[in-house]
């Protein structure tokens, strides 16, 4: 176990004093290269094109938000408080749909994605940078078809669209909606596609699997899902606009089809997709918990293959969605052991990341706090998906609101705090800026605190048996949706926070310098903000995404800098073995 | 770096900007679109799946319903689309061999052939619409007491049983009467929702064979190197065979058929 | 004002054996999740304050150990596999309905229940039941998805369009309970509420003589489903296909000359044009008369009219089952018996019949 | 370079398309084939007839797929790519046919 690696990666590690904080003002980077509107938009750069998903998805969370919030204002009183029961339909059906189709599926991978995931393998691009830029405007044109429906008339069947409901009896945008889905479902796979080659064909020398961010795996995994699971959305959601537009029955029993069928090949994509909103987090707390804690990730492999793990096995699990749908029943019991092996990966990860704190050095700036409350609720909510998992539980809880609870605790809880850790990590590499450290860091903490008080009593409230899509409710649930309201209004404080700093940090920030985290990452070698082609020289790859914590007699000699050949004269140091053990 | 990086017109590069050298591009094309067809897998994969479940439920009605359906154009057209996945295939052979007329016949070639399908194929619909095959929401009959509630006097029922008789249905010891209109719809909804994908794939292959065309009377494929282009359309085309071959045997060929009809 | 009536309980009644089973499990799963999960917590706040940056502290570097992992897939796993093993005998508890529990009938509407009982008496978006015995539930939906539901028995099942569903329940305290609609369905989907009141069998029989005022006599059969549907069976002419008028064509002296006689249908094996065997339980039978095409009976011909929901109403249909079911030899009325005029059936509608 | 720092490798040509003569054979065969299907098609098999059907189409698919579209020349990854498409496919179907194969059966 003594092999040799050499270490060539010009990061710097603890006992090395940071690089200088302070940049060439006048280099050229992707922002500053040129100016005009249109420039920004035909660019085929990833990293604009990551800064306009940035701009998109932030708006849409935005009104996600506040359709969220006249929910939840609307349940504070057992007979809604200020909503018709049509209106409120529309209003968590806007929600939902907005909030998964619209931000949590393109937010990681069209923001952090596309603007890192070239830069971490040491790419100059994504692998088809026109594709790219057609893909945001795919997602472009879908949102647009989403934003008609929902402001001409609104859409109330909930984001599972099922029939009969969908396809005969709702009188609501249920076409446009779902040719919304539909395009923005091709957005989707067009991304995973992407970032699918890239991943395979733009790797930089050295770059093995075994060497690539973790993150970088969690996208990987993520693309997958995509690029496999969405076109069976997309043919599925177009048989049921066949069905509403000539009134032939697919998926109509008064007309020999099956709507049962309908729950199949939506969970078929449905399933796999929570993944797609979960993956891409858990890849960011990778990168946050190995910086702030200046520590390699605990078992490198085992997180990498759970990620690949989650991916596969999730797609045999979709059926715990409808235990009490009418589904054969030995079908049932199939998939809710599955469903407990897909658990395990998860498991893997979390004890994984707890066991990364362990003799780190750890220090807690905004994004760890963030990550910390990512494993802190995610662990939450993948424990009380168990409980749905279970076929015998889920009866009593099945579309109660410990459902509802679950769930945000695995996309909010999960996915959004793991977005806001790697917004807040990355975001003075994007921008060449440092935000407020006290502000965000109180950000954080309010968004954790307003999390739980929303949703932890709703596991309350849905073991009591409240249904949920209800506005009204009886009364003696009235407590806990008051405690659940309050909640919600602390935690968009939170998120509030992080719109006014971060943007103040754009005008009055300090400037960043390369590496403020000074973080391994290939993409903190670079400039902040990257130049136009991420890197001056082809960068090439020696060791493990994460050695901060090399003895101190690794201390980085100077290198004479040979830029003819890279590999060349660059210092070599001598390891206990390479940290990951494969190429 | 590898490669030439200079095109016999001096126009775009062969080796975009942020390729090493033009085997990682050829690579990454390919390897891109393999990729697209997989989910193109998954999507066709989707519509398939609902129509087997219907084919095993309803076994005898998809079976009549596919019976008046005109195998005959079913089967010059799969000639028609075999010949063009010919030449499609010849046509990256000249690209690859820098071979510019032969390149562009193979490729017009495939586009006539292309078109001649779609000509069939509209003929086809066209026929079926005469033939009033159409399903229609409509039950005609909402009291089943009175009348034959399987809605037999539907225009779309009338139409069916009209065409089936035509076809002598009836010799093969099958009875219309075993029929459930409904699932005989379903089967229209199938037989038009595939063949109309499909023929939207055709329509988009089509037109990137235009655009090849000319991108190759304007020299493109003189740098030999870009022969992968053309490798992928076709590739593409060859998927949009692949599922042709399977709407083949569940649309046209479930039903009965015998050569004496024809 | 508004806090006026906070009185929320943290636990949702429990009303029935199956409840406290379901409990049993539930707890089970809370006390190793918490356990599990506090560990982590424990685990995140310790390492959290112990290696928080103090000056001249080093990070260790270490890479992992596949021996922990493996501890820490392979012990909750097995704890998962335990849940699973636990959560089968319970889900299949509820479908295994004890013999001769009487069957209630339950209609989802958007947006209402309509629920009947075994003697006939209708209730809208109420049940009542006797406490301590079994009753079985079955549903059927008149438009789109709905969902059974009842919190304080721990049941809930979708009521599908086109199909039934059953399951059963054992109310063992006495009181009022909620009912809810599970499964999005539109407007009012939050108001397709209703209760369950379990009573005292003394009660109960009060409140049966109650409603029952309006039946025609006090046979207890009278208004069951099976004598409605009879009533029905005649009604809809059935029976001028049904029968009992052999035919001498015919060698199976058990049937009539147009139809397969019904008696002795249930639960038998019906053999299929095609070939296979099905066996004739109430979803087969509800789709004989759904749709007669969709499976016919080897050796007739599917002239039967199918008889969609206009014709005859889930209620109806369910009644006619009941009937059908009911059948044995020679309880067919005869096609000579008197059955009253079909109300405002059409003459034609026995075209083809005796008035031939 | 250092040897174990190889980059992934772009050094080796791939495999040069069909020529005219493969290609040909290859329209040849598949001429046979399309006439077998619509032989088997035209033909009265009874219920084993949308077998036949379907094994013709699963030979022409095979033919199509690995000598025109040249699966077999392709490296691990085009097979992966092609493998992962036809898996989850079958994933799809092998799950929801089992609902309609095993929906009567209550279990006891
Ligand atoms: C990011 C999204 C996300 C994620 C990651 C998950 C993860 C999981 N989900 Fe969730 N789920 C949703 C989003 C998500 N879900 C949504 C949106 C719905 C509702 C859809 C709708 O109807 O609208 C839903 C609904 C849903 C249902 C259907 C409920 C119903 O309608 O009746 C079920 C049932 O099985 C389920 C199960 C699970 C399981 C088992 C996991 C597992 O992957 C979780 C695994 C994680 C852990 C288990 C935690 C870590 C483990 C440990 C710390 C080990 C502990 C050790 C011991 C116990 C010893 N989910
Ligand atoms: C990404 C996914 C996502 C996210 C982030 C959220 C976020 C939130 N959700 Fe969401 N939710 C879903 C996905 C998501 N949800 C889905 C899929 C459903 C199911 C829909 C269905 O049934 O079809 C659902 C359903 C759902 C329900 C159940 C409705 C019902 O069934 O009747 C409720 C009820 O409380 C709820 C509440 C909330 C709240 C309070 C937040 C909060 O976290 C939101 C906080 C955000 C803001 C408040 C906006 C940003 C802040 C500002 C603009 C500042 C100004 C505002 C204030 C100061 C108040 N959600
Ligand atoms: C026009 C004649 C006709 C009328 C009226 C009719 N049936 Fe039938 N029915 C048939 C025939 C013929 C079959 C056997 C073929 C089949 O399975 O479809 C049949 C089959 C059935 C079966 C399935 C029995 C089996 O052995 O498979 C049931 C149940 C049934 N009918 C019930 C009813 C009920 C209830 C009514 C009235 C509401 C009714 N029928 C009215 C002709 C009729
Ligand atoms: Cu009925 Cu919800
Ligand atoms: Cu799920």
């Amino acid at each position: 176990m003594s092999a040799t690696a050499t270490l060539e990666l010009d990061y710097t590690p603890q006992c090395v004093p940071p690089i200088s904080n302070e940049p060439d003002p006048t280099a050229e980077n992707y922002l500053n290269h040129s100016h005009t509107w249109l420039s920004w938009l035909l660019t085929v750069d990833h990293k604009r094109i990551g800064i306009m998903y940035l701009v998109a998805v932030t708006t849409f969370f935005v009104f996600g938000g506040l359709a969220a919030m006249l929910v939840r204002i609307n349940l504070l009183t057992p007979t809604g408080a200020i909503l018709e029961l049509d209106q409120y339909n529309k209003a968590f059906t806007a929600h939902g749909t907005i909030m998964l189709f619209l931000f949590l599926i393109p937010v990681v991978p069209g923001v952090l994605g596309n603007f890192f995931v070239p830069i971490m393998i040491g790419a100059k691009d994504m692998a088809f940078p026109k594709l790219n830029l057609a893909s945001f405007y795919v997602y472009a044109f879908g949102a647009v078809f989403f934003i008609v429906a929902l402001l001409t008339g609104g859409l109330d069947t909930g984001w599972t669209f099922y029939p009969p409901y969908s396809s005969k009896y709702s009188h609501t945008n249920v076409l446009l909606a779902g040719t919304g889905v539909f395009i923005l479902g091709f957005s989707s796979i067009l991304t995973g596609l992407n970032i699918i080659a890239t991943v395979h064909k733009m790797r930089c020398p050295g770059m093995s699997w075994g060497r690539m961010p973790l993150f970088v795996w969690a996208m990987y995994a993520t693309s997958v899902i995509q690029v496999l699971a969405t076109p069976v959305l997309a043919i599925t959601v177009t048989m049921l606009a066949v069905e509403r537009i000539f009134g032939v029955g697919i998926f109509d029993p008064t007309l020999q089809g099956d709507p049962i069928l309908f729950q199949h090949m939506f969970w078929y994509y449905s399933h796999p997709a929570v993944y797609i909103m979960l993956l891409p987090g858990m890849g960011v707390i990778n990168e946050v918990l190995t910086c702030f804690s200046r520590k390699n990730i605990f078992g490198y492999a085992a997180v990498a293959w759970s990620t690949i793990g989650i991916a596969v096995v999730g797609y045999l699990v979709w059926g715990h969605h409808m235990f009490l749908s009418g589904q054969g029943v030995y079908l049932g019991m199939l998939f809710s052991i599955l469903t407990m092996l897909v658990a395990v990966p998860s498991a893997i990860k979390v004890f994984n990341w707890t066991a990364t704190l362990y003799g780190g050095t750890l220090t807690f700036q905004a994004p760890m706090l963030y990550a910390l409350g990512f494993i802190a609720l995610f662990t939450i909510g993948g424990l009380t998906g168990i409980y749905l998992g279970v076929m015998g539980t889920d009866i009593h809880l099945h579309d109660t609101y410990f459902v509802i609870a679950h769930f945000h605790f695995t996309m909010v809880g999960g996915m959004m705090f793991g977005w806001q850790a790697g917004l807040h990590f990355w975001w003075p590499k994007m921008t060449g800026k440092m935000y407020s450290d006290f502000w965000s860091r109180l950000a954080a903490v309010t968004t954790l605190v307003g999390f739980s008080l929303t949703f932890l009593p709703q596991f309350v409230l849905g073991f009591s048996g409240m249904p949920r899509r209800y506005p009204y409710y009886p009364p003696e649930f009235q407590m806990f949706n008051i405690l659940s309201t309050a909640g919600a209004s602390i935690q968009g404080i939170g998120y509030l926070m992080p719109v006014f700093y971060l943007t103040a940090s754009l005008f009055f920030g300090k400037n960043a310098g390369p590496n403020p985290w000074r973080a391994t990452g290939l993409e903190w070698q670079t400039a902040s903000p990257p130049p136009m082609h991420n890197f001056d020289e082809l960068p090439h790859v020696t060791c493990g995404p994460y050695e901060y914590a090399l003895p101190s007699s690794f201390q980085l000699v100077e290198a004479s800098h040979n830029p003819d050949h890279p590999g060349g004269d660059h210092p070599h140091l001598v390891t206990a073995g390479d940290p990951h053990g494969r190429h | 770096m590898a490669a030439t990086n200079s095109t016999h017109d001096g126009a775009a590069p062969i080796v975009a900007h942020h390729f090493n050298n033009i085997l990682q591009q050829q690579s990454s094309v390919r390897f891109g679109m393999w990729l697209f067809l997989a989910t193109e897998v998954l999507f066709f994969g989707g519509v398939f799946c609902a129509y087997t479940v219907y084919r095993r439920w309803f076994p005898l009605d998809f079976e009549a319903a596919s019976t008046a359906l005109n195998p005959m154009i079913a089967g010059i057209n799969s000639f028609l689309l075999l010949t063009s996945s010919f030449t499609a295939t010849l046509a990256i052979r000249a690209a690859y061999t820098g071979n510019q007329g032969r390149l562009k016949a193979m490729l017009a070639a495939t586009i006539v052939l292309g078109v001649a399908f779609l000509g069939f194929k509209s003929f086809e619909y066209y026929q079926d619409f005469e033939e009033g095959l159409v399903p229609s929401a409509q039950v005609a009959n909402p009291d089943p007491l009175h009348h034959h509630a399987r809605g037999m006097d539907s225009q779309f029922a009338h139409n069916l049983q009209h065409v089936l008789e035509h076809k002598k249905y009836y010799k093969d010891g099958a009875h219309l009467e075993d029929v459930n209109l409904d699932r005989c719809r379903l089967f229209f909804v199938f037989y038009y929702g595939m063949t109309g994908l499909h023929v939207i794939h055709m329509i988009v292959g089509i037109g990137l064979f235009i655009w090849q065309y000319i991108l190759a009377s304007r020299g493109f494929f003189v740098p030999k190197e870009r022969f992968v282009y053309v490798e992928v359309l076709a590739l593409y085309w060859h998927f949009v065979e692949l599922v042709w071959i399977f709407l083949l045997p569940l649309l046209y060929m479930t039903g009965h058929h015998s050569f004496s009809d024809l | 004002m508004l806090f006026a009536e906070l009185e929320m309980p943290l636990l949702p009644p429990t009303a029935s054996e199956f409840a406290n089973d379901y409990d049993w499990l539930f707890w089970y799963i809370t006390a190793v999740i918490t356990v599990a999960g506090l560990g982590v917590y424990a685990a995140l706040a310790w390492f959290s304050w112990k290696y928080m940056k103090r000056p001249g502290a080093k990070p260790i570097r270490l890479l992992g150990s596949h021996k922990l992992e493996l501890i820490w897939s392979v012990i909750p796993l097995l704890f998962f596999l335990s849940f699973y093993a636990w959560g089968i005998p319970i889900f299949n508890a509820t479908t295994k309905v004890p013999e001769g529990a009487p069957e209630i009938f339950v209609v989802g509407k958007q947006w209402m229940w309509k629920i009947q009982h075994p003697n006939g008496v209708r209730e809208i978006n109420e049940l009542h039941l006797p406490v301590n015995k079994a009753v079985k539930i079955t549903g059927g939906s008149e438009d789109v998805i709905h969902d059974f539901g009842v919190p304080a028995f721990r049941s809930k099942f979708d009521v599908v369009p086109g199909r039934w569903i059953s399951t059963w329940y054992q109310p063992n305290k006495v009181g009022e309970y909620h009912i809810f609609c599970d499964q999005y369905c539109g407007q009012g989907h939050s108001q397709m509420v209703g209760k369950v009141y379990v009573m005292e069998q003394a009660d109960y029989d009060q409140w049966l003589d109650g409603v029952k005022k309006t039946g025609s006599d006090n046979r207890i059969a009278d208004g069951s489903p099976a004598w409605q549907g009879r009533q029905l069976f005649l009604k809809l002419q059935c029976i001028t296909c049904h029968n009992n008028v052999y035919d001498a064509d015919r060698t199976n002296s058990n049937t009539s000359n147009r139809a397969p006689n019904l008696e002795g249908l249930y639960m038998s094996k019906v053999p299929m044009s095609g070939g296979s065997y099905i066996t004739a339980d109430e979803n087969y039978i509800r789709e004989s008369i759904r749709n007669p095409e969709a499976k016919v009976h080897d050796g007739w011909k599917p002239i039967m009219p199918a008889f969609p929901q206009g014709q005859v109403s889930e209620f109806e249909l369910y009644n006619l089952v009941a009937y059908i079911k009911s059948l044995q030899p020679g309880d067919l009325p005869r096609r000579t018996d008197q059955f009253p005029a079909p109300v405002g059936a059409p003459v034609k509608a026995t075209e083809g019949g005796n008035s031939k | 370079m250092h040897a174990e720092q190889k980059p992934i490798v772009f050094e080796h040509e791939h495999a040069p398309p069909n020529s005219v003569g493969v290609t040909t054979l290859i329209f040849v065969i598949m001429l046979g084939l399309t006439c077998m299907a619509l032989l088997v098609g035209f033909s009265d098999l009874g219920p084993m007839k949308i077998y036949a059907n379907l094994g013709v189409a699963c030979v022409q698919a095979l033919v199509v797929s690995m000598f025109s579209m040249e699966l077999k020349n392709q490296d691990k990854l085009t097979w992966l790519t092609a493998a992962a498409s036809i898996f989850w496919t079958a994933i799809l179907f092998l799950f929801t046919m089992t609902d309609y194969i095993t929906r009567g059966y209550a279990a006891h």
